[in-house]
């Protein structure tokens, strides 16, 4: 727990070493910003297109991790995967787009506090 | 299996085989049930006479126990048999002889009853019962007989079971003698297992004989047990004792007793005279060897009888029931024998017990008889002149009542005249109180009894329905009554009157002799003295009664203002039952309520309580997902962070 | 690696994405996410892996983003329904839920492995004899390509799968009339 | 197939079938119910009479000619039966409670009979696999099987005012008992493993109760482990007695059940709690047993007095007779917790006694129920007018529940106080003793107030049991009662053999001399006794050895 | 390792080409026959199921070098979600024939979630875990909302969708640093790594796992991934529910065994996973079933009933060693059958009274007791009562949690659970026997669906009387996998 708690510092700290040499860590950190932000955006917003955005970022967080790493281990099959990543986010885009479209036309809007009807 | 124990099986099992068989098969047929049940008893009391005969024949060489296994469980064996010695072969010979009588006369009295069948069926289990008690070889097996006499009395007492009078009687009944049960089970317990601690397995035991031998050994060793144990000892014969004071309603569990006068006259006769109540003197009787070491114990007992025998006589000035009158002379008159076995003549009770099976059933059927003429009124002052009118049943109940006043030379004189003597020389303490109680006793019964008998038989009749005599077959067992009461002296006159006499005491002596170091063992002689003292007692109550009731010199009323608080006393029978109502309706009832309160509203609560957080929770659980999705994510997300960081930190 | 293709990507995919996330308009959000994909794009051509830089930008910011602006058009959402969708709610929470994930995340970078150099965790040799020369490799199309149809030949199938599974769902929700 | 596996199988077999048998032929349904049961009713009378016979060596024999027939081998789940003197017992017990249940049913039940069959059958068979099972996995299967078609037959068939509460009450109750017994099932089970491995490092486990017990037998379960598991394994078999105060569950299911389900429910679903503990937990931890009966034989105070006391303030019939249950299983416990044969015996001659004798009393409770449609004590009053027979009966079973001789639950209720006392639990033999008196106090109440009393005209229309059909029940369960009662030595004698083996561990952890040939458990160690020490010249008034190492012991 | 090895891919190939056949014999079939697209979906699912036994199938290997296995595990899997594929067809005849368009569809995406479980059975690396595990969520976003008229398809779609996708960035997050970690992403390899001398089990190898186990928890509904679980049973199809509850569920659970499989040969990666799991699954077990209690709405308390379940599976999973493992296996088999009872029960009540409601159940064993009983026994199973299946499932999972004394306070939990569910599946089978009807409706099921509930029963009785049959077959399973024979 005192890992977590003294992060802030040590996320300071990384970034202090700004022109410094740039590892992995980096990287990794830099992801889990960038899936932090989604998140937030998942968590705050009430459009549903917006949410599916950050949703990608969400995603994009885990690819920079997996190219990161691909890099580390100087093998491709982190790129591999980024690959299929990308492959299964635009599988999963169209689908969502045509829920959001589908909800639009049921609801006449793609707030998602107008989808409250199932709760308990 | 020899003879002897055969007539014993033959004796206790043929009135449960009539049982079996009216229960079973003629509950339809009144006549053929009672038949039936006269029959079994026949046989029992057949059986019986050839048995006495072997018994108290000349050449008494016989087995008097037999005994098979009823229950056995590692060192523990409970038997189960009959034992034919003297004491039982006597007493059996009285319930199945009276018994017979009374079984006879319900012919007559049951008439047009309902339930007939099933009356014969409860008076032959009781009778099945009462016979258990008598023949048992061992303490568990009088126990059970024991229980049994207070269930079929239950039976018998809440006969009329339309009446909540006789509902409640018979209840009460049963439960007063379930506290005695209570004591009798923990005393025979208790006393089984400290004879198991201290002298091993082998030698302790439920049997009497064997019991006997113990308290009967010379071995110097098992004497210094004995004695060394004798605190214990002496407790668990009083908690036997226990039941012997509820089965033969001693103060302070003689309460069910009047009550049962409200099962059918005859079933009162049968409980008071031969059975039930005879159970516990006669019980004592058997373990006399036990009582005998232990001066407290003969104290207790002795006390016991005296106090019983005076209060209940005093009641029974105040009854106006017939029937009541004469329960309370029973309660009196078992206070009487108690009082002989505290004095150490075991003898002297058994004799007055036998006399006054004949004279207390011959009473109480002539009760019945005159109730049954009177159209089943009980109140004596609705009763009068009866003389006339009944004069079979008033000469029989007049022998009845000079037996139980102890007039010479009727029964009842020797044998209260046998315990007034060993109360003369008794040693337990307070002896000489115990022998004035006594004679005062005499003279009440003489008095009351008089009062009973010039208010039934004489005077003007002051009822309505015409009065008539009983038909044959309750006025037959009158006569035979009353000849029983008459001459049932013999069984046992003086040695100092009869070079023949003692005969009982003889017999008996084998059955209950104390052990041989028993310094209070009471030889039975003939005190004239106590003679005069006891027949002076009875007549000069005989002469009260007269003087108050028949030529009324005396004002009954005036009398009775002068002793307003005593007489106030005796109608409230000392409120026993007024403090037993408290016991039950207070202090009981409010256990029983807390308990269910507690059950309810405490324990039940509790378990609801576990429910309903449950339940609760769930409602809680279920709030987490209202439909915003963004708390769906959250929860997820900062879900699964903090089980991450525990985890990590719990490692 | 190339501190200043990290920092560039790292800031513009960062700084796009908080004002993707941030933005009341979805039309700004989706311009402003074509924006972090373009930083994405650019760390990943830091990285030497060229062919995903491409298809980043190909596939993420041409074609998906593309999309989402056709179906934000066709949405036709009226401007009060917009201000209405627009008032960012649970602030505390989102932010609360990612920094909770950030700190994870950066706990364990920052205190367990450093990935400076070396291996990370697990067997070492194992490693070192599996990347070997492939250390050399770089994400060229033509390597790409071979792990894809060689090691990686099921996943690629099961992708197209998916894809179909997409299509036929896609046109199943949304065509009036089938 | 073997006899003891038709137990389970026939009224199986019959459910089965019914399922095939169309709704309305509800004469079918019933005769095949009632055949069902007859036949385990033979094959329960064929074992006592086996038992009778040949004693507990053929018991024994005939366990040993069974086979183990696996069933889950990796898990090592075996399909093993076996029988001996307390199972006799419960097994002749069970077939008699579940004849007269089917026979008071066949005319009771009227509404969905086929369902009610079904169920019915199901919670037979699983009563008797719980008593032939010798493997702690069956045990729990047949206790659960036994256990989820009573909350239907109470929920569907019951009282309509407080079934549903007292159908998931029960339910409930006794799954989350079984539950807890099963954690002390398989603490044992993975303890056996353990020594099974010892010898054999690749040995499969077993939940076979013979590798259990002989694992506890060499000694290898620690004492702090047997303590543990003792607990587990009596709370939650507890619950079934049910153990106060954990019975709640108990009189409220009693109270609500229809008649057959009430007959099943106090008869021998309660029994089974008590047969588990002794079938299980008094071999397997005998440290633990030695350790926890002290307190256990003062829960059993608790049971006796309490629920008779609440018995007492109740208003309504069955509850009752419902608490006086609870009050007579503190007798089984108070027996049970004594670890004499002679305790032990009793209780179980108790378990028996009692289930018959309460069957007896719910089948006329629910026989006049179903006509009255109350059991308001105060509404009810002077039945016996109009049903003379229901009303001897009753006062018969009354009679028994209170322990009067001649009913087979004076001597049990006798040989528990021998027992307890024997035992060395001496206050709570007296406040046995005298709970006798508080059960006679109310069930007379009861009695009184239902049947005697003045004739009530309301009540003019009911009817009496009539005909063989009605009446074989009642009859055969109070004769059952009167013939045990009488001359219990066969019985006892065969429930001795049984319990003797079960008892003697116990006794052996509780510091007693054992024989380990003759089985005779030698509880004093004082009967080589008096002479010895006469001849020693000890002096014999000192305290027995039996109270020395009793203190030792604790 | 380099041969394609086709014929083991038979069953994946056949489920696919079956999904576009059924959505080109679509395109030519006119509107009043499209029944017969149920009928060949079915045929599909029959022929899927016995394709599992061809030889060369059945006898199991490596294909495609080296992602796709075929072991015990895979293959009883397959034939399980086969199963459930042809009672989700038998079952969604009617309902799908209601639909006023997109029945071709239906089955298409039905049989390509088939397609997809089939691959999450046999997946031997991340990356064709990821793929596969998407095909089976993306069909379900489709088949979730596949009533687009209707707000709450819609609806549990949308939500569906999200929770959906941001459980797969976290496991992809979770891959992600587990490759960090180990350089591979084959299974192959990584189960010859774990088990090496040197391997250090790092945190972030430890971290990625959790993150792993957290994603896949998502669709088998472990908490707190489980947010969507009530929502989606209650708003999706009722068949869609059905297939859901199971196929999703169980594919979700063969990867979850799957990389337990793979990671926990080594005890000490093990000796990290069984707190996490531990914690989860208690955390799953009480908030299922606490949250089911106060339902009702039938479909969604099986949606919290759902999540319990998941919880008594995670004991088995949390304990590691083979006794769980057959649990698990035993249980997921069992549940099959259970769930798809109920459901199908639920389908046909559902179309009598048009509702979901709990109390529309009032008093239906008199209306159709046959139905009834099927469902009771169902719940029953369920809630783990002799002499049903799922008993035998339960008692193996909290047995083998029981095994390892660290894990005894979760069999505690999952005991006091035993007791809460039975509670609401009781009070479900309690309005059924115990109330009076409600309402006149008379559900009845066609005699397709009777036979098929018929065949579960049956099937029930018989995995509890005799439970040595299905174990017969997931021991053997469950030992290939190479997990400890004992407990830690």
């Amino acid at each position: 727990m005192d890992m977590l708690l003294s992060s802030p510092t040590l996320l300071a700290s990384a970034l202090a070493s700004i022109g410094g040499e740039i590892t992995t860590s980096h990287y990794i950190v830099l992801s889990a910003l960038i899936f932090g932000v989604g998140l937030f955006g998942v968590i705050t917003r009430k459009n549903a297109v917006v949410i599916l955005m950050s949703l990608e970022l969400m995603l994009n967080g885990a690819n920079l991790a997996f190219v990161a790493f691909s890099r580390h281990h100087g093998n491709l099959q982190g790129q591999v995967f980024v690959f299929f990543i990308i492959a299964v986010a635009a599988a999963e885009a169209a689908v969502a787009l045509a829920i959001i479209i589908a909800m639009n036309r049921v609801k006449g809007s793609v707030n998602l506090d107008d989808a409250t009807e199932l709760k308990g | 299996m020899e003879p002897l124990a055969l007539y014993g099986y033959i004796i206790l099992f043929a009135p449960l085989v009539a049982t079996a068989l009216i229960t079973c098969f003629t509950l339809k047929h009144k006549a053929v049930s009672s038949w039936i049940a006269i029959g079994g008893m026949l046989v029992a009391f057949g059986a019986n006479v050839l048995a006495a005969m072997q018994v108290f024949g000349a050449d008494a060489s016989f087995e008097p126990v037999h005994e098979i296994e009823w229950l056995s469980v590692g060192h523990v064996m409970i038997p189960f048999g009959v034992q034919m010695d003297a004491l039982s072969v006597m007493m059996s010979l009285i319930v199945t002889g009276v018994g017979l009588c009374i079984f006879v006369f319900s012919t007559g009295y049951m008439k047009g009853e309902d339930g007939w069948s099933r009356y014969f069926a409860c008076l032959s289990l009781f009778s099945f019962s009462m016979l258990g008690i008598v023949l048992s070889t061992n303490l568990i097996q009088t126990f059970i007989f024991w229980e049994l006499v207070g269930v079929s009395s239950y039976a018998l007492i809440g006969y009329y079971f339309h009446k909540d009078s006789a509902v409640d009687a018979g209840k009460k009944a049963f439960l007063t003698n379930r506290i005695g049960d209570f004591g009798m089970t923990w005393g025979i317990i208790l006393l089984f297992y400290t004879l198991v601690d201290t002298l091993g397995w082998e030698r302790a035991s439920f049997s009497y004989e064997k019991l006997k031998l113990l308290y009967h050994a010379s071995d110097p060793l098992i004497v210094q047990v004995m004695a060394d144990h004798s605190g214990t000892l002496a407790l668990a014969t009083l908690l036997i004792f226990t039941g012997a004071v509820a089965k033969s309603a001693q103060v302070p569990l003689h309460v069910w007793l009047p009550d049962a006068m409200e099962g059918p006259t005859p079933v009162s006769a049968l409980m008071h005279a031969a059975t039930m109540v005879a159970a516990g003197v006669f019980l004592v009787c058997r373990l006399f060897f036990m009582f005998a070491p232990y001066e407290i114990a003969l104290g207790v007992v002795a006390w016991m009888g005296g106090i019983t025998a005076l209060l209940a006589a005093g009641v029974a000035f105040v009854q106006h029931d017939i029937k009541k009158v004469l329960a309370y002379s029973t309660l009196s008159q078992l206070g009487y024998m108690v009082l002989a076995l505290g004095m150490g003549a075991p003898a002297a009770a058994m004799f007055h017990l036998t006399t006054h099976a004949f004279f207390k059933a011959l009473l109480f059927l002539g009760s019945g008889s005159v109730i049954y003429g009177c159209h089943h009124e009980q109140d004596m002052r609705k009763m009068g002149g009866l003389r006339k009118t009944m004069p079979v049943t008033f000469w029989t109940f007049m022998i009845g009542t000079a037996a139980l006043a102890g007039i010479a030379p009727f029964s009842g004189f020797w044998s209260k005249d046998a315990i007034l003597s060993a109360a003369s020389v008794g040693h337990v303490p307070g002896a000489p109180i115990l022998y004035g109680m006594g004679v005062l006793v005499a003279l009440m019964t003489a008095a009351y009894m008089g009062r009973c008998v010039i208010l039934t038989f004489f005077g003007e009749y002051r009822g309505h329905a015409k009065p008539h005599e009983s038909p044959v077959s309750m006025t037959g067992p009158l006569v035979v009554l009353a000849t029983a009461s008459v001459f049932a002296g013999v069984l046992s006159i003086p040695k100092g009157i009869s070079e023949h006499g003692g005969w009982l005491e003889h017999a008996l002596v084998g059955a209950t002799t104390a052990p041989v170091w028993f310094p209070g063992m009471h030889e039975e002689v003939f005190l004239p003295s106590v003679a005069i003292v006891g027949t002076v007692a009875a007549l000069f109550g005989l002469f009260l009664a007269y003087m108050f009731y028949a030529k009324k010199a005396w004002s009954i009323d005036s009398f009775v203002a002068a002793v307003k608080p005593l007489h106030t006393l005796l109608e409230k029978k000392y409120y026993f039952d007024e403090a037993y109502l408290w016991l039950v309706a207070n202090v009981q009832q409010t256990i029983a309520e807390t308990c269910g309160f507690i059950e309810v509203h405490v324990l039940r609560r509790i378990v609801d309580a576990v429910a309903g957080t449950t339940r609760w929770f769930g409602g809680q659980v279920r709030l987490l997902l209202d439909g915003h999705l963004h708390r769906y994510v959250t929860l997820a997300l900062f879900g699964a962070v903090v089980i991450i960081a525990a985890v990590l930190v719990g490692n | 690696m190339d501190p200043w293709t990290f920092w560039l990507g790292g800031s513009l995919a960062l700084g796009g994405g908080l004002l993707t996330v941030t933005r009341k308009n979805a039309v700004a959000s989706v311009l402003w996410l074509i924006v972090a994909f373009l930083g994405m794009s650019t760390l990943f051509l830091g990285m030497d892996a060229g062919f995903i830089g491409v298809l980043q930008i190909l596939v993420y910011a041409g074609a998906i983003m593309i999309l989402f602006l056709f179906v934000i058009m066709l949405l036709n959402l009226t401007p009060s329904g917009l201000l209405r969708m627009d008032r960012p709610r649970g602030t505390t929470l989102g932010l609360a839920s990612a920094a909770a994930f950030i700190a994870l995340i950066v706990a364990i970078v920052t205190g367990g492995q450093q990935w400076t150099g070396g291996q990370g965790g697990g067997s070492e040799a194992a490693i070192l004899e599996r990347t070997g020369e492939a250390s050399m490799l770089e994400g060229s199309v033509l390597d790409i390509a071979d792990q894809l149809f060689n090691a990686h030949l099921l996943p690629f199938e099961a992708a197209s799968v998916l894809l179909l599974v997409a299509i036929v769902g896609a046109v199943a929700l949304t065509k009036r009339k089938l | 197939m073997d006899l003891l596996t038709l137990l389970v199988v026939v009224p199986l077999l019959a459910a089965g079938v019914l399922v095939f048998v169309p709704a309305k032929a509800e004469k079918a349904i019933r005769w095949t119910a009632i055949g069902a049961a007859t036949i385990t009713l033979g094959i329960g009378i064929w074992f006592f009479h086996l038992a009778l016979t040949g004693g507990e060596a053929a018991l024994t024999e005939y366990t040993a000619s069974l086979p183990r027939i696996p069933w889950v081998q990796s898990v090592g789940i075996t399909w093993a039966v076996g029988i001996d003197g307390m199972s006799v017992a419960m097994i002749l017990l069970n077939s008699l409670v579940l004849f007269t249940a089917c026979m008071v049913s066949a005319h009771a039940i009227q509404d969905r009979v086929k369902e009610y069959f079904i169920l019915f059958l199901a919670l037979g068979a699983g009563v008797y696999g719980v008593f032939i099972v010798k493997d702690m996995f069956f045990m729990y299967f047949a206790f659960e099987l036994a256990v989820v078609p009573m909350y239907l037959l109470i929920g569907c068939w019951g009282s309509p005012k407080d079934r549903e509460y007292a159908a998931m009450k029960l339910t409930l109750f006794l799954t989350a008992g079984a539950l807890v017994a099963l954690v002390g099932i398989l603490l044992l089970y993975f303890k056996t493993w353990d020594f099974l491995r010892l010898t054999d490092p690749n040995a499969m486990p077993s939940f076979h109760l013979d590798d259990v017990i002989a694992a506890a037998d060499s000694g290898y379960f620690s004492s702090a482990f047997q303590k543990k598991t003792f607990v587990f394994l009596f709370l939650g078999f507890g619950a079934i007695i049910p153990m106060w105060p954990l019975h709640t569950w108990s009189p409220i299911g009693h109270a609500a059940a229809p008649a057959a389900g009430s007959m099943m429910h106090a008869g021998v679903l309660m029994k089974l709690g008590s047969y588990a503990i002794l079938r299980v937990a008094f071999p397997a931890c005998p440290e633990g047993a030695a350790y926890w009966l002290p307190w256990v034989a003062t829960i059993a105070m608790a049971n006796i007095v309490y629920g008779g006391y609440v018995a007492m303030a109740q208003k309504d019939v069955k509850f009752v007779i419902g608490f006086s249950s609870s009050s007579h299983m503190g007798y089984t416990l108070l027996g049970i917790a004594s670890v004499t044969v002679m305790g032990v015996s009793g209780a179980v001659f108790l378990m028996f006694a009692h289930g018959v004798m309460t069957a007896l009393t719910f089948g006329l409770i629910g026989f006049f129920y179903d006509q009255t449609h109350d059991r308001y004590i105060p509404n009810l009053g002077g039945l016996a007018h109009q049903m003379p027979f229901v009303g001897t009966c009753f006062a018969l079973a009354t009679m028994a529940s209170a322990g009067v001789p001649g009913f087979a639950n004076f001597a049990s209720e006798l040989m528990v106080m021998l027992g307890a006392w024997e035992a060395g639990y001496k206050v709570q033999a007296v406040i046995a003793i005298f709970g006798v008196v508080i059960t006679a106090v109310y069930l007379l109440r009861a009695l009184a107030d239902v049947f005697f009393r003045a004739r009530k005209e309301r009540w003019d229309k009911l009817k009496d049991a009539r005909g063989p059909f009605q009446r074989s029940p009642f009859i055969l369960l109070i004769v059952v009662l009167l013939a045990f009662g009488m001359y219990p030595k066969p019985m006892i004698d065969i429930i001795k053999a049984g319990v003797e083996p079960i008892v003697r561990p116990v006794r052996r952890a509780q510091g007693h001399v054992v024989d380990r040939d003759t089985g005779a458990v030698d509880m004093r160690g004082v009967d080589s006794g008096l002479d010895g020490e006469i001849d020693t010249g000890n002096a014999p008034s000192e305290r027995g050895p039996r109270q020395q190492r009793r203190r030792e012991g604790r | 390792m380099d041969k394609l090895n086709l014929i083991l891919l038979v069953p994946e190939l056949l489920a696919v080409a079956a999904g576009i056949g059924v959505m080109l014999w679509d395109l030519w079939l006119p509107r009043e026959k499209k029944i017969a697209l149920s009928t060949a979906s079915m045929v599909a699912a029959v022929v899927l199921f016995l394709s599992t036994f061809i030889p060369a199938v059945a006898e199991g290997g490596h294909a495609m070098g080296g992602t796709f296995l075929v072991d015990g595990m895979a293959l009883l899997m397959k034939r399980a979600f086969a199963v459930t594929a042809l009672f989700v067809f038998l079952i969604s005849r009617e309902y799908v024939e209601d639909l006023e368009r997109g029945q071709g569809e239906f089955y298409t995406l039905c049989l390509l979630a088939l397609s997809g479980m089939f691959l999450c059975a046999s997946v031997n690396d991340f990356m064709s875990l990821f793929v596969a595990l998407e095909v089976v969520t993306v069909s379900f976003f489709v088949l979730v909302a596949f009533k687009r008229r209707s707000t709450k398809s819609v609806e549990a779609g949308l939500k569906l969708l999200v929770i959906g996708s941001v459980s797969a960035a976290l496991l992809l997050y979770g891959i992600a640093f587990v490759y960090g970690a180990t350089g591979t992403v084959f299974f192959d390899e990584l189960r010859a790594d774990v088990v090496a001398p040197d391997f250090i089990v790092s945190t972030e190898l430890v971290i990625g796992l959790f993150l792993i186990f957290l994603g896949l928890g998502f669709k088998t509904s472990a908490v707190p991934m489980h947010v969507w679980v009530p929502d989606v049973y209650e708003g999706a199809p009722t068949p869609v529910t059905a297939f859901m509850s199971v196929g999703s569920k169980l594919a979700g659970f063969v990867l979850m065994l799957r990389v337990l499989e793979v990671f926990g040969r080594s005890a000490a990666i093990a000796a990290e996973l069984t707190p996490f799991l531990a914690l989860i699954g208690a955390l799953t077990l009480f908030y299922g079933n606490l949250g089911a209690i106060p339902q009702t709405n039938i479909k969604r308390l099986m949606g919290y009933s759902s999540i319990g379940q998941c919880g008594y599976i995670l004991l088995g999973i949390a304990a590691a060693w083979t006794m769980g493992m057959s649990g698990a296996l035993f249980y997921m088999v069992s549940y099959v059958f259970t769930n798809m009872l109920v459901f199908g029960v639920i389908v046909y009540v559902a179309r009598a009274t048009k509702s979901h409601d709990l109390d529309d159940y009032s008093g239906l064993a008199r209306s159709n007791p046959m139905l009834c009983a099927a469902m009771t026994i169902g719940l029953l199973s369920l809630a783990g009562v002799p002499p049903l299946m799922g008993f035998v499932g339960k008692l193996l999972l909290l047995g083998s949690a029981f095994g390892s004394p660290e894990l005894h306070w979760l069999v505690y939990v999952g005991l006091i659970n035993v007791v809460i569910a039975m509670y609401y599946y009781l009070c479900v089978i309690k309005r059924m026997w115990i109330h009076d009807a409600r309402s006149p409706a008379k559900p009845v099921a066609p005699m397709r669906v009777k036979i098929a509930l018929g065949i579960s029963v049956l099937i029930l009785l018989a995995g509890g009387f005799a439970p040595q049959i299905l174990e017969g077959l997931t021991a053997p399973a469950a030992a290939e996998l190479g997990l400890p024979s004992r407990p830690r």
